[in-house]
């Protein structure tokens, strides 16, 4: 029963790391969304303070969005998806294997970024802490949503901004109570609950986010 | 009863005509859209399928007799 | 599985053919009944029904607004229930009923965003806030979009069922979930009027029409969606026998 | 290369049986009536014009699709029941390779083998060696030919315990001597028992083969229109 | 020699048109996006009109980046674009017929669909007409470069987000003077030079833009 | 189905000459010193195990990629100097179909006709029923089957005035009746003075047809690891 997880878990690893230029991918994409905005609106270091916990949740969550796209997108290509369907392994458990390597790549490397990025922004120094907690467990609920997306829209031509579509309204639970949690923080406030809301969500999709994915993907190959 | 002095006023609505009236009309004239599409579908859907029908007819009837107009 | 749901009504039920026949006869009937209440509702809400006090006539809105935004989530827990039903029990009256669904939950709920919109002027000088139930109604646009978009991008029409069936229940477990974020988020909105525990606060003058625009546009709802059904029958069963001869019956 | 010493652990006996099969797309009946029965050591070739319905034929003996109506059975029982057994019996290649280009040669057998449950690790030098790949074991798969892909996708024969094989055109721009060296391997696979089930245009050197021809009956607007099933006859 | 271009010009609109539900991708995206920001920062409207114009500008570039990675992509998928290396025509012209067709599904919807997104970010009136204008030009701007852009990665596996990479650096002259032409409109200030700075853009990518990318995607076939 | 009334438009006589050509990948040498010379009415098959350059070779002479050394004469001058009267001649068809799967048949061969200046809207219901898709002029491509979409592709080869058609494994996938009228179609091109060049590891019913075997000197390490070049003889 581990096996199929694990094998994919390791596979995938190993694909990632292969690819070494494009982990760094959604990374550089926050680096250079969020350097964007003051361009596009103002450098006056007090007025970005003010956005700062908003823009780097918004970009985050762009920057995951983007990534999230690829999850299954090759295997469906060359046909691996085909050859796992068919496996005599529970599909929901590879389904996670591959959702947790997405969120090692993407999602930590975002929320390990996002500090550095908080400074060049000019986020209060009570924002960090919680901008890291928040963004550690809600690029995980960004990973398993997405992927249902990407389930569905694996199989489609130009799937990319359909999936947009279909993932970005389930995100924003996730948006609210993370950016919330940082301004909270900023505000001087206690951020005990938008954390736990945000555990709860993650326990959630955690239960029912592979188990969608896995018949998505089902859907998908039958086309 | 009517709560409007006449219809003057009834359109105005104290001012606030343009509010009311364009609210309703957009609202009513997508309403009436979503009546109206499915009826039209279904008329094409059923020349399509007539047509096809009288389509097949004819082969059928070339492929016995071969000079038959459609 | 298929001995524990073998009983005939369930099969029948399912029958795209009985469902056209029998909805055939009702639908005179119920689109007489929604035109009726219909009418009536709007002389009634825009003519008779006494003025608020504060919004003045821009209140008359309300008749449109109230029972579009109702139906418009109705609709949602309609077009999701129909695409588990099709997706767990494989029938295919219940996708089809989804696919229409979707379009006319769609409509209302854009009609409830523009009448709130440009209800929002007079009232709140602007034509858009950031309100909970707002925000939680654009979402919801969003998910109908994202239902509509799957449907029509896959080429084969079950894949299209059942992926749109995947999404629209994902939809639905998270509405309750956006409402209540978006609602913890921020509220500006006007708190609920029509309590179904409480008496409503409303005016019962300006109630009663109320009452029955929503009852208009649920039967309006159940028009639209037994005509939009009908026409998919139609066109997924158009090689079948019973819809030949329906067609070569009424053409000749 | 693929002429090895032959692995001579049997298989258990094996049957197949599809029954009456039948697959509608969109209204459209491919084919109908779909009926042979397979035991150990059958190879049955799927003929056909082009669209007639090979491939279709073949997903969905590999459960990837449902037939519209018919049954299928392995070992005489219905394939919904076991299909778990089935699945650990099943290998299937189809017209993609799925293989990950990033990957070498190597790590995709490996990563295959891991999640067949076999022991990875052993010997795969030796197999892709004997597929004729010798050289490339870690060269990724973008940079190979489009025969070296597909013998690197057909690496797997090698290391499967699967007794079922289908396989949709496996010899796709496999050159002459591969496609002798995969002959043989079929008929070894046969001899120990395997059952295979494989579709492809080319007339194959394997004596005893069965054939499945799915024909067009009509090639024109009527098979589009109408709904004539494809006839089937088995030789 | 025109024959290229408008062969290309027709098939390319008929793919677009074939593909309905991905032109309104796009516009979607923006349309998303700009709802995420006030869910992620503030539902004050006086503070979403401060940052109105550079959030505008911000996410439609980024709708239109996202756009601009499919713009070869499919035609290196299906050999399509071997095939046009290789025609006797100017691939110019043709790449040409496909930036035009680029901009005609996705800037000018943006541009259209902008206003409405002003309206609910509470953009002051003297914005309105700026923005349309600044846009117009700005996404033919953004579409030239991103074509160049697409061109050097559209044979990556994986490119999406290389690409941004390549292409940001390149949008923000675009996006600088763009955002800050409404932004001038809005406090009250002339437009003119910014405008004309973009106009000056777009003369100047309109020149350089096609033969650059037909000769990117000459690199990118020979790999 | 492509036995039609034979096209008897004779092309002007052309010729194409392979001088010394060497192609080197990544510091290893693929092929070298590979001469032919081709002239009206020739019919070349590129031949060789997988992976020892053939579509490489055919991908030089597309022009596509540029060899390491030697040269590519069209009617006696440098490719580089007749480049476009030399693209005007040529059909490349590669192992990638380069058809739109969003597009139909038809639509895809109207939109290469213009492409290639010729009248895109005459006839192409009757090539598409040549080429063996009738009814299926107006499916999209991504609903076709795998020769069902060879074929699509393959059709331009009944629409274009190039007289020098390259084609990378043009039977792939093509049913054994469709292989047949290939053939003849190639015949037919071959009798009206064009060239063909084509890679398939079939034999080929067609007299006088020319073969180019590349060989792979050593299929070991060897070859990777040295500069062994690959052995080149003309039949
Ligand atoms: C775009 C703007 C608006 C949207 C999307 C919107 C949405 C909604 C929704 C979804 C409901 C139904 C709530 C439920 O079923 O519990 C509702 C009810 C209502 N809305 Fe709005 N609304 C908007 C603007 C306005 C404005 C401007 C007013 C008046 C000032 C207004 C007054 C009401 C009232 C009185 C109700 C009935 C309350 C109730 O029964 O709970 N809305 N609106
Ligand atoms: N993109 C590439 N980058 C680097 N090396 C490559 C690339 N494509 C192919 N090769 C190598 O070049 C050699 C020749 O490849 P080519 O595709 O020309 O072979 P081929 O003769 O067409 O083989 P096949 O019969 O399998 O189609 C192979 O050994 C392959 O490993
Ligand atoms: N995804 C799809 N959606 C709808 N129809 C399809 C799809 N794929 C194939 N078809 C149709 O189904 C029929 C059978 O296709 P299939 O791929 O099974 O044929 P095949 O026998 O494998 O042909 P080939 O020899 O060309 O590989 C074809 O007529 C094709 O047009
Ligand atoms: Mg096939
Ligand atoms: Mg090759």
């Amino acid at each position: 029963m581990e096996l199929g997880f694990s094998a994919i878990f390791r596979r995938d690893l190993l694909l990632a790391f292969r690819h070494r230029a494009e982990i760094a991918n959604p990374v550089i994409f926050f680096l250079i969304v969020v350097t964007l905005v003051p361009l596009g609106l103002t450098p006056e270091a007090s007025r970005l303070a003010e956005i700062a916990p908003g823009i780097l949740w918004v970009m985050a969550l762009l920057a995951s969005l983007l990534s999230v796209e690829g999850m299954f997108q090759s295997d469906y290509r060359d046909g691996t998806l085909e050859q796992m369907i068919i496996l005599p392994q529970p599909l929901y458990l590879m389904v996670l294997a591959k959702i947790l390597v997405h969120w090692l790549v993407t999602g930590l490397p975002l929320t390990l970024l996002a500090p550095v990025l908080g400074m060049m922004l000019s986020l209060p120094e009570a924002g960090y802490l919680p901008l890291v907690f928040s963004l550690l467990m809600g690029t995980a609920v960004l990973s398993l949503v997405g992927a249902i997306g990407a389930a569905l829209t694996v199989a489609l031509k130009k799937g990319g901004l359909l999936l947009s579509l279909i993932v970005m309204p389930l995100y924003m639970p996730a948006l609210i109570f993370g950016a919330s949690t940082v301004q909270r923080a900023v505000d001087g406030f206690s951020v005990d609950g938008p954390l736990a809301v945000l555990g709860a969500l993650l326990a959630f999709s955690l239960l029912v986010s592979p188990f969608a994915t896995a018949g998505a993907l089902r859907v998908s190959m039958h086309g | 009863m009517f709560q409007f002095e006449n219809i003057q006023e009834f359109i105005q609505m104290g001012g606030h005509g343009p509010y009311v009236w364009s609210a309703y009309l957009i609202s009513l004239s997508v309403m009436i859209w979503l009546v109206v599409s499915p009826l039209r579908r279904k008329r094409k859907l059923l020349r399509d399928i007539n047509r096809q029908q009288q389509r097949e007819i004819a082969q059928q009837g070339t492929n016995s007799s071969s000079n038959l107009s459609t | 599985m298929s001995q524990l749901f073998s009983w005939k009504w369930f099969h029948r039920l399912g029958s795209p053919r009985w469902f056209y026949q029998t909805s055939g006869k009702w639908l005179p009937w119920l689109s007489m009944l929604a035109t009726g209440l219909l009418l009536v509702g709007l002389c009634w809400g825009l003519a008779f029904a006494p003025q608020d006090a504060k919004q003045g006539n821009s209140f008359r809105i309300i008749y449109i607004h109230v029972p579009a935004s109702f139906l418009a989530l109705a609709g949602y827990y309609v077009m999701a229930i129909a695409g588990a039903i099709g997706l767990i029990w494989k029938m295919k009256l219940a996708d089809m009923v989804m696919k229409s669904a979707a379009p006319i939950g769609a409509v209302l709920t854009f009609v409830a965003l523009v009448t709130g919109a440009i209800w929002g002027k007079p009232t709140w000088g602007t034509y858009w806030v950031w309100d909970a139930r707002i925000t939680s109604m654009l979402v919801l646009l969003f998910l109908y979009l994202g239902v509509i978009a799957l449907q029509y991008s896959y080429s084969s029409q079950d894949a299209a069922s059942k992926a749109s069936a995947v999404l629209s229940l994902v939809g639905m477990v998270n509405i309750p979930i956006i409402y209540k974020s978006v609602d913890w988020w921020y509220t500006l909105h006007q708190p609920a009027t029509i309590k179904f525990t409480e008496a409503p606060s409303m005016h019962p003058d300006m109630f009663q029409p109320l009452l029955v625009m929503i009852l208009g546009f649920y039967c309006f709802y159940a028009v639209a969606l037994i005509l939009n059904t009908r026409v998919e029958v139609l066109c997924r069963e158009r090689r079948t026998r019973w819809v030949q001869e329906l067609v070569a019956s009424k053409c000749t | 290369m693929l002429t090895t010493e032959p692995n001579t652990d049997l298989f258990s006996p094996n049957s197949l049986d599809l029954r009456a099969l039948a697959f509608e797309r969109d209204d459209r009946m491919l084919f109908s009536n779909v009926g042979v029965s397979l035991k150990s050591g059958d190879i049955l070739q799927v003929e056909g014009p082009n669209g007639c319905g090979k491939t279709t034929l073949l997903r969905i003996i590999t459960t990837a699709l449902s037939p519209s109506a018919g049954q299928l059975l392995w070992q005489g029982q219905n394939i919904s029941q076991v299909r778990q057994t089935f699945l650990h019996n099943l290998l299937f290649l189809g017209h993609l390779p799925g293989l990950k280009q990033a990957l070498s040669p190597e790590e995709n057998l490996i990563w295959w083998r891991r999640l067949n449950q076999s022991q990875a690790e052993c010997c795969n030098n030796e197999v892709l060696a004997r597929i004729g790949l010798r050289g490339y074991e870690d060269v990724p798969c973008f940079n190979l030919s489009a025969g070296q892909q597909r013998r690197a996708a057909l690496a797997r024969l090698l290391v499967t315990k699967a007794s079922l094989w289908v396989l949709d055109e496996p010899f796709t721009a496999i050159d002459k001597q591969g496609v002798s060296e995969l002959e043989s391997l079929l008929t070894e696979h046969s001899a120990r028992g395997g059952i295979i089930i494989l579709s492809t245009h080319q007339d194959l050197g394997i004596p005893g083969i069965e054939r499945l021809s799915l024909r067009h009956e009509s090639l024109g607007q009527k098979a589009l229109d109408q709904n004539s099933p494809f006839v089937v006859d088995v030789a």
